[in-house]
């Protein structure tokens, strides 16, 4: 790697902009990055203990691909232990990456050395799932939204940080009368709010929102996420917004990639996603979001899946879904399928779908057309 | 016994359940009256805060005491004040003719006690089964709950259970004695998408099977839509809206339910535009207001809001709203409703909902004043 | 798999006793003094027949290999300062005595300390409630070189109703005063732990469900919440027995008990060197498995729980 | 949480509790101190102090050892229960020769070991050779390093043989006159020459011709002892070489000749007949008698000792010769001792048990005496918060004066306390009055042997404060402004300071000191506390600063020259001050030899005062022995050593005859004791 001061992009590591992106260059570009967490084991002590003589690894993050241009919101929803939150995580370095690549504007992340990393951190900011846990109880919420500001010295002075940390609780929402207290004496929803200060503070291009509402009440998840996209038109920012609500995601994205036990399964625009769905796994998720509407309710075909999601340790092999997939067939526990291109701009991973045969309803029933012709592949 | 019932398995009357806090009292549930007829199922909802569940455990007296406290009121189940039964007598009807089921399947079973034992448990106690009735018991249970090779699985420990398999080994333990009433407390909160559809799916199938009612309780608007007959919208530990479900999701007559509604992203309606939002925040429940509690975030408000505690507007014979203008904002949501209905895309939505529509006003033609 | 856990913790402990003995050998060459120095000087003559005798003469590495070698055979040698006794001896000896005041002093601490806990977190902030914790914080905040010498005064000294010092047996009145003081302690910790667990176990969901399936209360809290409710006990008696072996010290000093810790302080005092080196061995090998008996235990309560 | 109410409960309940414990004790106002409640039978429980490291009695050098071992075995002597001077024991009487190199025991006929074996001079040969036995390594040994070869043998040392003509070298014919430190009293004034066979043999005649009608027959050995003495060099080859080096001239001389091993048969102890043992020393040593009734003295069985080795003292196997022998041992906690019936004197032994509790920690002991559990203390064992509180007024209070002496050692070899005139300015700067007023148990003592305890012997006038002396002094040793007159700022201080090992009673000395001087000279010494251990260190190799606080003497027997022979060793030994003066070791010796013991204790005084005026030393206090005894024990006294000859000691049931005081002193009542029987 290298590790020059130059600020223009890695031309070597320069990657091609996998999604079509109207000319646009990517602000970051996901190359097969893959987080595996080493459970041991399998080591010949254990075996002679009488082990098992398996090595357990979680593959919470195998071999992700996608492009996030600027000024979008990318929306990465799966279910619990599908590896979204690690993949964001990931992203900013916070859970150190063991393979692949994480460019931000051309430049590898992950060749970074700690202190370059630091200087990036700027532009990239994270806010959490728990607002309460993510703040130092001990510190007011003037040192929280300044702390940032001081550590990249986007202010002068005292009194000039003052004015920042002000203006960023105006522009958040907060009465800047609030300034000197702790944690403790706010709400859910305006601790996240302290949550998104802190993290504009740094005045970053890139912002991941991990399940930013999810612990937030239905009244107080709508303001939340009618903040952020008034953020995201104000300052130009480009979100990962990461989330378990299918509704959410849904409502603040543009495009979406549902993720399944550590990989990609479908990528599309966030209308075409919904309305249109192409994996089965896709289609069953949609399907299960309970709508507010007794009459659609009522008139609904529901794919109710069978089983729980498989442990991410040592994950099924060949599709991951396969376990559970009314659709799957005898390819599907062998074969992995690629993240291709089945309709333009609309990627999904499986098998029994093609460009040419992109519904899987009308696919003969053990028929695999993605064998054939997976479309253009983005992903292994 | 039966005789005063009216086919009402569960009525609750001016319901009142007090917190002693440092903060002064909280009146969580404050004067909460309904009824549940035998074999349906009533939705609550409401945010965190609302007193939804309070009220529920109020029902079977689970309130922790202190600092809880039931202040006043009857809980008329067969016709018979559970609140003023001795202890020994409410512990007779709890898990054998109500029962619960809870929000986190996770924390809710007993991590250290095998899950025969505590499905046995329930049934030696009270259909005084022995060892080997109660364990054949259990596994029948598993088996009706779901649970693959439940023979094998019985003896394990929660913890080896996913999350959805230890809700339904929780939908077994409730189910186990046949019980007239089974409350869900947030059943399906914890749980993935994916898992929320089949445990939903299954507590239909279970309550069509037996004839149980069911009380569920939800903050989620789209989990009830599909799974109740009635709905109460609970704020601030008062009731602010009771009708049918598809009268309520059709023309809410409370400022409350409306914001609600429309506050919640709809994947299948929605088209990205801004999402309303309720501004504000949650009423801090120990220091209410005199007037609305919700009159600080209401787009409806007016100055008697913030004076005068609101009336409960009778809309019509089961739409009920407390709201100084239940009447107007009822007629305006019919008439949002009748614009929408008729740019429906899908002609297969228009139809219940216009039947449903075409009942109320000519029933109560009148209701809705806003000066009562 | 607890047995794989069990040879593999066991695997650990080997290096682990070697190389506190070897910081234990080391800090001992360290510090200044011998086992034979007395305030009298010796004439050089005599120190080194003295050193000699016991081959303190060798370079250091036939010492330690010497010691090292011993070991492994378990064998600490004799005492320097009483050469007519082996340390394995003196250990079998002051054992039973460190033993009894220290099992007994938990034993009780677990009785009394369980049943109040679990009786104030049952009724919270209720009047039991505040005086036996208040009676905890008393344990807690009393070191037992002040409550040892206290209980003294008042019993032994002043209704000269119990002895104040001395092992005479098991059982005798002797043991009262040091067995209640080294208890103390530990029955105010075990209270609050219960207290606490209890409360805590007493708020969880599975207590309510437990509720809501019409159990009596008293099933409650014996089936379902004790269980839980204990852990924290369980947890502590592994650093509790260690502590133990740190609280006989001062209890067998203060009431002259010839035990396993008034040895060691002496030990240390007349550096001598092979009963330091077995009691410290001892010691952590006794704490080692200790830790490692309330890990097996721990696992069999909670099923939840997998090495 | 109840926290804060439950802070206030423990309050509440500790300032209860330690109120009625407070109640009770005062309103139990008594003339003795606590529980007085005579044990049933012959029995005394007895606080010894450390667990006896051995019960061997030549393997111990403690006074812990030394009162279980004066019930375990007997010796040549005893020491008187007051006077701890030596009364006969199992040696009936005793003669002494003019110039104190010979000493004569007479045993009586009918001492028996506790398996009733007779206790003949041989059994004492053996326990003395067994004593310095290289393998032994017994730390008393020093003790009787005055026995002609003792320390040779005991030090691995060698004679030198002429292989030619089986002549030994003698000490003379290597060290230069008058440094001779082996060689006897004529030695130094021989010839360099060796003396021919001749002419030894004449000299030796003389010598026996001196000695008295009551001296042993002449035997071969005692020939050998009275022979000059023989050079020793060190045994094995490299502790040669070593001193070789030091001495080319010892290495010329020694060239070619053999080496050979000094034996335990060459020791000066010589059974002249079953009951007659004779001991000859290599100096006069008029103290030695003092002695004589030490535990390493003390006579051990040798058909026990050689079968069991080291487990010979354990109570299965334990055979010994005092008045108790040895019936249960549980280390740390008890050691009970029963009346010996093959005892020679056991018609006299009133006590049928004595049990011995080790203890260390003053305040456990205290308790138990005061709840009864126990008869009697050891010394120094009231902790001085007690006393204060009124103990010491209390009837059971022995404070008599001990054999022993306080005193701060002076590093000497560093400045600015090389200086005598320095050294002595400290001295006469210390107010040791006001000292022993506020150390309340210990007395001033301005010399350095303690005074008043030894009787006969007149003490020098001591240092007592004269401030303006001890400013001249200073001022003469350069701290002076320019008028001539003392200046304190001139004083290095930062050369100076006063170590003191860590314990309560030494810091307070330190700081009384410290204040004194500062006061008195207007210099502020530093205090530094250090651990016992490390404290030893740096005081035996000389690596303090001015200062040693907390070095105490208690003498091994009752003599003055057991203090002053500290300043006979230059390096090693107890000195720790780097004084060495050969006047005064010269002045020692020849006091040494006189006979007469007034002219002796004079010659003495005079050697004190000259180590006075050298002044390597701060003198300050005399300790006082500070112990309880319940009433009811009678027979036990508050001897300056705190050893107590347990035969004499018996538990008086009847309380009118129980002490109402500390036991008068005066030895009239010791026979009355031995008359009661």
């Amino acid at each position: 790697m290298t590790t020059g001061g130059a600020q223009q992009a890695d031309v070597a590591g320069m990657p091609q902009a996998l999604m079509a992106s109207d000319g646009r260059e990517p602000l970051i570009a996901i190359r097969d990055l893959k987080v595996h967490f080493d459970l041991g084991g399998g080591s010949k002590l254990e075996r002679l203990v009488g082990g098992s003589g398996v090595r357990r690894v979680v593959k919470a993050v195998d071999g992700v691909s996608i492009d996030i241009f600027p000024g979008e919101t990318l929306g990465l929803v799966g279910e619990s232990g599908c590896g979204k939150s690690t993949l964001g995580r990931a992203l900013l370095r916070l859970t150190e990456p063991t393979g692949g690549h994480a460019f931000f504007r051309g430049r590898d992340l992950a060749g970074l050395s700690k202190r370059e990393l630091r200087q990036h951190r700027r532009h990239l900011q994270m806010i959490f799932q728990d607002p309460y846990a993510s703040l130092n109880p001990r510190m007011t919420v003037s040192q929280i939204i300044g702390e940032p500001v001081e550590t990249f010295r986007l202010a002068r002075g005292r009194q000039e940080r003052e004015a920042r940390v002000r203006e960023l609780m105006q522009t958040v929402g907060l009465s800047p009368r609030f300034l000197k207290r702790y944690p403790h004496e706010f709400s859910g929803g305006q601790r996240q709010r302290i949550g998104i200060a802190r993290a504009l503070a740094a005045d970053p291009d890139f912002v991941v929102a991990d399940e930013p509402i999810s612990a937030l009440d239905v009244s107080i998840q709508a303001q939340i996420m009618n903040l952020m996209e008034r953020l995201q038109r104000e300052r130009n920012l480009t979100y990962l917004f990461i989330s378990h609500d299918l509704r959410a995601i849904r409502h603040v994205s543009d495009r979406v990639a549902v993720m399944y036990l550590g990989k990609l399964v479908e990528v599309a625009d966030a209308k075409v996603i919904y309305r249109d769905p192409l994996m089965p796994y896709t289609k069953a998720l949609i399907s299960a979001v309970p709508v507010p509407d007794p009459e659609i309710e009522a008139k609904r075909e529901r794919i109710v899946l069978q089983g729980d999601v498989p442990s991410p340790i040592n994950p099924p092999p060949g599709c991951r879904f396969h376990t559970r997939c009314p659709w799957a067939v005898e390819a599907c526990r062998e074969v992995v399928p690629p993240l291709a291109e089945i309709k333009p701009n609309h990627f999904a991973a499986c098998i029994r779908i093609s460009p040419e045969e992109p519904d899987i309803e009308r696919v003969a029933p053990s028929d695999a057309p993605g064998l054939r012709n997976p479309g253009r592949v983005i992903e292994q | 016994m039966m005789s005063g019932d009216n086919g009402n398995l569960l009525s609750v009357r001016d319901l009142r359940t007090y917190f002693e806090t440092e903060d002064g009292t909280v009146k969580a549930v404050d004067g909460i009256s309904f009824d549940l007829k035998r074999g349906e199922t009533l939705g609550i909802v409401g945010e965190s805060g609302s007193g939804k569940s309070v009220t529920n455990l109020s029902v079977i007296r689970l309130i922790p005491s202190p600092p809880g406290r039931i202040v006043s009121g009857e809980v008329l189940f067969h016709g018979q004040d559970i609140l003023s039964l001795p202890a020994e007598e409410v512990r007779r009807i709890r898990g054998k003719r109500i029962s619960m089921i809870f929000q986190d399947p996770m924390t809710s079973l007993n991590p250290f006690m095998r899950i025969s034992r505590q499905l046995m448990e329930i049934t030696q106690l009270h259909l005084g089964h022995t060892r080997e009735q109660a364990y054949e018991h259990a596994v029948r249970m598993l088996e009706t709950v779901g649970i693959p090779e439940a023979r094998a699985r019985v003896d394990s420990y929660p913890h080896e259970f996913s999350g959805g398999m230890r809700q339904r080994v929780m939908i077994a333990m409730a189910l186990s004695c046949e019980p007239e009433l089974l409350i869900a407390d947030e059943p399906t909160t914890a749980l993935d998408v994916t898992i929320q559809a089949q445990i939903l799916e299954l507590i239909r199938k279970l309550k069509e099977e037996t004839g149980t009612s069911v009380i569920l309780i939800t903050h989620d608007l789209g989990v009830v839509a599909g799974m109740t007959d009635d709905i109460i919208v609970m704020y601030a530990g008062k009731i602010f809206e009771q009708a049918p479900t598809r009268e309520l999701f059709a023309a809410p007559g409370n400022p409350y339910t409306k914001a609600l509604l429309k506050s919640v992203p709809d994947p299948v309606h929605e088209e990205g535009t801004d999402l309303y939002q309720i501004p504000g925040l949650p009423p801090d429940v120990a220091h209410l207001p005199p007037g609305c509690p919700f009159a600080p975030r209401c787009y409806h408000a007016e100055e008697v809001c913030r004076r005068e505690f609101p009336p409960f507007v009778q809309l019509n014979a089961e739409h009920f709203s407390l709201c100084h203008f239940a009447g107007e904002v009822y007629a305006e949501s019919r008439a949002e409703r009748d614009a929408r209905g008729g740019a429906t895309p899908s002609g297969a939505n228009v139809e219940p909902s216009e039947n449903l529509g075409a009942v109320d006003p000519s029933e109560n033609p009148t209701q809705g004043g806003a000066g009562r | 798999m607890k047995f794989r856990f069990i040879v593999r913790r066991l695997i650990v402990t080997v290096p682990m006793v070697l190389i506190v003995i070897t910081l234990t050998w080391g800090l001992i060459r360290l510090a200044p003094g011998n086992f034979y120095s007395t305030e009298k000087k010796l004439p050089p003559a005599i120190e080194k027949n003295i050193r000699a005798k016991y081959g303190l003469d060798k370079p250091w590495y036939v010492q330690y290999g010497r010691m090292m070698w011993n070991i492994v055979r378990l064998d600490f040698g004799n005492s320097l300062k009483y050469e007519n006794e082996t340390v394995n001896d003196i250990l079998w000896r002051t054992l039973p005595v460190s033993a009894t005041i220290g099992l007994l002093a938990y034993l009780l601490a677990l009785v009394v300390g369980v049943l109040t806990g679990t009786l104030a977190a049952l009724k919270p902030n209720s009047k039991l409630d505040y005086v036996s914790m208040a009676l905890a914080m008393l344990g807690i905040s009393l070191p037992n070189f002040v409550l040892g010498p206290i209980l003294v005064l008042v019993f032994s000294l002043s209704l000269y109703w119990l002895p104040p010092a001395r092992w005479n047996g098991f059982p005798s009145w002797n043991l009262v005063l040091p067995v209640l003081t080294l208890s103390a302690i530990y029955m105010a910790y075990i209270a609050r732990l219960t207290r606490a667990g209890m409360l805590e176990v007493l708020r969880s969901d599975y207590i309510r469900t437990a509720r809501a399936k019409g159990l009596s209360e008293r099933q409650v809290v014996v089936r379902h919440a004790l269980r839980g409710g204990l852990l924290p006990v369980v947890s502590f008696t592994g650093p509790a027995l260690a502590i133990l072996i740190s609280g006989t010290v001062v209890v067998e000093r203060i009431f002259a008990m010839p035990g396993l810790g008034n040895y060691f302080i002496n030990a240390n005092l007349n550096r001598d060197e092979p009963l330091i080196i077995g009691i410290v061995a001892f010691v952590s090998i006794a704490v080692l498995v200790f830790n490692l008996l309330v890990d097996i235990a721990y696992a069999f309560i909670d099923p939840r729980i997998r090495y | 949480m109840p926290d804060s109410k439950a802070v206030r409960v423990v309050a509440f309940v500790l300032s209860a509790a330690l109120l009625a414990a407070s109640c009770t004790t005062q309103a139990k106002k008594s003339e003795f101190f606590g529980k007085i409640d005579p044990p049933a039978g012959q029995v005394l429980r007895y606080i010894t102090g450390s667990e006896p490291e051995s019960l061997d009695p030549q393997m111990s050098s403690g006074q812990p050892e030394a009162r279980i071992d004066m019930a375990l075995y007997d010796g040549l002597a005893e020491y008187h229960p007051k006077t701890m001077e030596p009364i006969p024991a199992i040696a009936e009487r005793w003669v002494i020769d003019e110039d104190a190199t010979e000493f004569v025991f007479f045993l009586r006929h009918d001492a028996k070991f506790s398996n009733g074996d007779p206790i003949t001079a041989q059994d004492f040969v053996y326990t003395i050779r067994r004593g310095f036995r290289p393998e032994l390594a017994a730390r008393a040994a020093y003790l009787g390093y005055d026995i002609q070869y003792a320390e040779a043998y005991n030090s691995l040392g060698a004679f030198v043989r002429d292989p030619q003509t089986g002549r030994f070298l003698l000490a003379s014919e290597a060290a230069p006159a008058g440094e001779a430190k082996n060689a006897g009293g004529e030695a130094t004034t021989q010839p360099a020459a060796p003396p021919t066979e001749a002419e030894q043999e004449a000299e030796l005649r003389k010598e026996l011709s001196r000695k008295g009608e009551e001296a042993a027959p002449d035997t071969p050995f005692h020939h050998f002892m009275h022979s000059p003495a023989r050079l020793v060099v060190p045994a094995d080859e490299k502790g040669r070489e070593k001193t070789f080096k030091a001495d080319p001239k010892l290495q010329a001389l020694v060239a070619g000749k053999e080496f050979v091993p000094v034996r335990a048969e060459d020791i000066g102890v010589e059974a002249v007949d079953d009951y007659t043992l004779r001991i000859t020393m290599r100096q006069p040593a008029p103290y030695f008698l003092g002695l004589v009734p030490h535990q390493f003295f003390r006579v051990v069985p040798q058909k026990v000792v050689e079968r069991y080795g080291v487990n010979w003292t354990k109570p299965e196997n334990f055979v010994g010769s005092g008045p108790f022998k040895l019936q249960e041992h549980r280390p740390y906690n008890n050691l009970t001792v029963v009346r010996n019936p093959y005892y020679w004197d056991a018609k006299n032994v009133h006590l049928d048990q004595i049990v011995f509790y080790p203890l260390e920690d003053q305040t456990t002991m205290m308790n138990l005496y005061k709840a009864g559990e126990v008869d009697a203390t050891y010394n120094h064992t009231v902790p001085a918060s007690w006393l204060k509180s009124g103990v010491r007024f209390m009837k059971d209070y022995m404070d008599a004066p001990e054999n022993g002496s306080n005193y701060w050692q002076i590093n000497t070899t560093k400045p600015p306390m090389d200086d005598k005139r320095v050294r002595r300015a400290f001295n006469l700067a210390v107010d040791r009055k006001a000292l022993g007023d506020y150390r309340v148990v210990s007395k001033p003592n301005s010399s350095f042997v303690p005074e008043g305890i030894l009787h006969g012997y007149p003490s020098p006038p001591g240092y007592t404060l004269n401030v303006e002396e001890a400013k001249r002094l200073l001022a003469e040793a350069g701290f002076k402004d320019a008028s001539g007159n003392f200046d304190p700022k001139k004083f290095p201080v930062d050369q100076v300071e006063i170590a003191y090992n860590t314990s309560e009673s030494n810091r307070q000395i330190a700081e009384f000191v410290q204040a004194q001087w500062k006061q008195n000279l207007g210099v502020t010494i530093p205090l530094r506390n250090v651990e016992w251990k490390t404290f030893q260190d740096m005081r035996s190799k000389l690596q303090y600063k001015g200062f040693a606080g907390g070095a105490g003497w208690s003498g091994d027997y009752m003599d003055p020259f057991t203090y002053l022979s500290l300043f006979t060793t230059k390096e090693g030994g107890d000195n720790m001050t780097g004084w060495y003066d050969p006047k005064f070791v010269r002045m020692l010796d020849e006091a040494n030899r006189q006979p007469e013991q007034a002219v002796r204790y004079q010659m003495l005084s005079k050697a004190e005062a000259y180590l006075l005026d050298a002044a390597p030393v701060i003198t300050l206090l005399k300790p006082a022995t500070s112990w309880m005894k319940k009433p009811y024990v009678k027979g036990m006294y508050p001897n300056p050593g705190t050893l107590h000859a347990w035969k004499y000691i018996y538990i008086e049931h009847d309380q009118a005859k129980w002490d109402q005081q500390m036991p008068d002193m005066t030895t009239d009542e010791l026979a009355a004791v031995a008359a009661k029987e």
